[in-house]
């Protein structure tokens, strides 16, 4: 198909495709599922950490986060705008969500225990999902690539925010240290699995890469974090709880345990230890406020009219 | 007791209050807008908290923080408004709570502009723009939530059934108001009730909502005298880590 | 880490996690007999609590009671399944969730009865009794709802889909379990699991209701390596006068 | 009327009525009206308490609280059970109590702040419960007085635990006291409003006492309230509230300050601290336990049905 090899060759000269553009339906359907299940997981992953906004330790604290969610509904807003240049409403997304039909990121199925989970979050999933996103704001649609630009920016930041808290945790009383550890023990292999089954198992990898809505294979992104994550470790004098973690000297890399994907697929299908809390929350919010929803329409139109009638 | 230090408790337990009932509503908006906008909300007023306790414990001299006072007082020692404690019940619930105190709070914080204790004028003049975007927008959504639809209105019009009676404490004085008056610290908080009503009966009016006749006044929450049990479970939560474990730092 | 401990640990965070749950009914069941029943469920479940709590705090040694145990650890030193901290719910997935738990509690007090600690064989004999009682009434208000009307019928077998994961906790064993299987302190858990279904499934026929076919269990209760987020939110309410005013007596 | 006269005699006469027999009309609606307001009053008391089972600081004091709140649900059943015996069920008490028809206590509608107030509610206010009540364990009614005798008994305990309470609070520590005091501050004045306007001011008052379905006077009961709490109080190192409160040498008994009788009407009329959240909690667990009783009676039907197509 000629139209597909002249797109092909646009993204292969690094061009960026644009909302009206032809592109090939193959390419949109998987922008839309990228996309969708990166905005889910921003919105969905406010619950985790809104867990412990009402509970935040101090005023400054509790601060931080409230920004740090009110950054995250904003990153879902980008990320929905996004996905609507392809057709599709946010709606409809939100509808798959709430079926099941759309997933988000299963790291958001793992729960918060102590505050030191809000120092973990930051560090160790915001960081892997910034090793996710960094690349990706060299993606091939451009509406994407846009909003991962603006998101990166705060992400980063967010990350800096939760090592800090890890920090005061780890260098805190016996109490905040053995927190800081457990929640290194907690979320260590979750936050490996972020990055997706390994290569040879990944059903939508190459079509992708090639694509240029995927630009690392999971393995590398997921030796990356490693390689970032254990010096960090050290330095805030925590464990990680892999007692094969051992730098390879000749590789330069770190030779890692592989997280239980047994354990990833089953949360993958509904058998995570939120996944049933987290999608009822979202059920409830949704429902609870579709009156909401009806009456600020019902008033736009009858404002929209009543302008109408005066001119 | 200091008038002025339990002046400042009012201002900063206030917007802590109302801070914390509007942080609950994380994550669970019933549009992704309004997620955004309430977490604005609540930050705002957390970060005002900042300034009002903060300055509270200097004015105490006690070698007490903004935060020890925020998370190391028990109920009876709050001194918000008893409408500010009120569970958030639906988000239209909540939007009337907020659009209520709003509306007070721009008046409040228009006067202490021109407050003769300098620190409270600067905290008054920084608040102020936020506030102003706070009333803007609840002012909006209860009309348009009232206007809606007719189970929107029912919903409104039984907000604010529930709330009015909680309105009225804002504008009472007791010896700490008139102490405050004498020093032309802030004025007597009856002054605000006739601008509050010039603002919040006209909305109400597009909102299509009746006005309750009653003027009873709960009363007990900026005295201290009497909370409601809702404070109490609200501190539970908040407080948790700075009571568990003492002396620790974030 | 004294494997007797902890064996008593999950035996009392068992009774006085679910006791606290059952205890926030206070006030507000469908029915006043019920109001009654539950009080009484949740009075004996905390005295069970008491017995537990207090042959632990003896064993570990260390100077704390019963008391310091229950409101003074915090959640990850928990030991109760994760079952038992799940949310009320309404009132039949409350009653399902004492259904499934007093139908395994049963099996545990009644193996308990012949373990080689007299303290344990004793304490077990004592709360045997309330453990019957609980187990006829919760089996025969599962019957009820299932059976009763088809809204009934759906909510029941809502409560059972959404509680049936966390059911196999029950009968997981761990290094504790087999220490005290090796000294005939108790069985391996495993060993309740038939006469369980054997309680279980012929009621859940009688109620009309689907056995869910999926195996998958959650874990980290028992274990207290993973509770779920409500524990925590439950302790910050239990403890909190103990947390608030340290060393007070009450 | 000679039924009524006939009616009169057997009261004055010391005997009981029982639920068969003839009563006049006002008799039967005074009864109903005062036995399911005291119903209620055991029903909705347990809100008060219920907000402390969660918090309640130990173990004992938990199951405590419990076996309380069990008695008076089960007060509320005997009383119920006493109230039908007149014509009413417990479900047309239960609708007039929602549409605010019937009243239950004011003292109900003050709320329960901190843990002393556990003890102020046990002291001051099943104190004052049990002045009122020990007089109708005499009242002409049989099934009301044989409820009472049960009740009363229960209710000293109760007593005698709430006192047990603000003693450990009165000797504790600094906030303890400071507790108890505050407790006593804010119970005080309720407590004296629970035996109701002076009797130059009720309305019911001068037919029941006929009728004896009432046994004594507010005043004089209201006095014997201050005269055995005063020097409780004095005990626990605690101070009335009453400037004016001083043993008056002549008449042996107190003088003290009559409650704020616009504040008692202000409640009754539903601007109590709490009257519309208890309502709302109330209307809550019966609207929301509805499907509960409907499948109840169903199943109990099938059952039934069962049972006579095997006979």
């Amino acid at each position: 198909d000629p139209q597909e090899r002249a797109f092909q060759e646009r993204i292969d000269a690094g061009e960026k495709i644009e909302p009206k553009e032809w592109m090939p339906d193959g390419y949109r359907k998987n922008l839309i599922r990228q996309i969708g299940q990166h905005a889910h997981s921003e919105i969905v992953g406010q619950l985790p950490e809104g867990n412990w906004i009402t509970r935040a330790p101090t005023l400054e604290r509790k601060a931080i986060l409230l920004a740090k969610v009110q950054d995250e509904a904003g990153h879902g807003l980008y990320l929905y705008c996004a996905a609507e240049t392809l057709g599709v409403s946010r709606d409809e997304l939100f509808e798959m969500l709430h079926e099941g039909k759309m997933k988000y990121s299963s790291i958001f199925n793992y729960p918060t225990l102590t505050w030191a989970d809000m120092g973990a979050v930051g560090w160790l999933v915001d960081g892997a999902a910034i090793m996710n996103q960094v690349p990706l704001q060299r993606t091939s649609y451009g509406p994407y690539a846009r909003a991962m630009i603006r998101i990166c920016k705060e992400e980063s930041f967010h990350q800096r925010q939760g090592f800090d808290i890890m920090m005061k945790m780890a260098n805190g009383t016996a109490a905040q240290k053995r927190m800081a550890q457990d929640a290194l023990d907690r979320f260590w292999y979750p936050a490996l699995m972020m990055f997706g089954p390994s290569d040879k198992d990944s059903v939508h990898s190459a079509q992708s890469m090639a694509w240029k809505i995927k630009m690392n294979t999971n393995d590398e992104l997921r030796q990356k974090f490693v390689d970032q994550t254990v010096p960090q470790a050290e330095y805030l004098g925590l464990t990680v709880p892999d007692n094969d973690l051992k730098k390879n000297e000749e590789t330069g890399h770190y030779d890692f345990t592989q997280p239980d994907w047994a354990e990833f697929f089953d949360v993958l299908k509904g058998n995570g230890p939120c996944n049933a809390d987290r999608m009822a929350a979202r059920k409830e919010a949704w429902d609870g406020g579709a009156w909401v929803r009806e009456a600020m329409a019902a008033h736009a139109a009858k404002k929209k009219a009543a302008k109408l009638a005066a001119e | 007791m200091d008038p002025l230090f339990e002046f400042l408790l009012r201002q900063g337990d206030n917007t802590l209050v109302l801070g914390h009932r509007i942080s609950e509503w994380c994550g669970k908006a019933p549009v992704l807008e309004e997620d955004i906008a309430l977490a604005n909300t609540a930050l705002d007023l957390i970060g005002q908290t900042q300034m009002w306790l903060g300055y509270a414990a200097e004015v105490e001299g006690a070698g007490r923080t903004a935060d020890d006072l925020a998370f190391l007082r028990d109920a009876w020692d709050f001194r918000n408004l008893l409408l500010l404690e009120r569970p958030n019940g639906d988000f239209g619930h909540t939007m009337m709570r907020q659009f209520l105190f709003d509306a007070y709070q721009i008046q409040n914080l228009k006067a202490l502009e021109a407050s003769s204790d300098p620190r409270i004028a600067e905290i008054a003049v920084k608040s102020g723009k936020e506030a102003t975007y706070h009333l803007d927008r609840s002012r909006d959504t209860v009309i348009a939530l009232g206007d809606g639809t007719s189970e929107s209105n029912a919903r409104m019009q039984s907000a604010l059934d529930a709330l009015w009676p909680y309105a009225g404490e804002m504008f009472l004085a007791d010896e700490i108001d008139q102490a405050m008056a004498a020093d032309h610290i802030a004025p007597l908080p009856l002054e605000y009730r006739a601008p509050w009503e010039a603002a919040v009966l006209p909305a109400l009016a597009a909102a299509a909502l009746k006005v309750p006749q009653d003027d009873f006044a709960h009363q007990g929450g900026k005295t201290g005298r009497r909370h409601s049990e809702h404070l109490g479970h609200m501190l539970a939560t908040m407080q948790v880590l700075q009571r568990s474990y003492p002396g620790a730092t974030w």
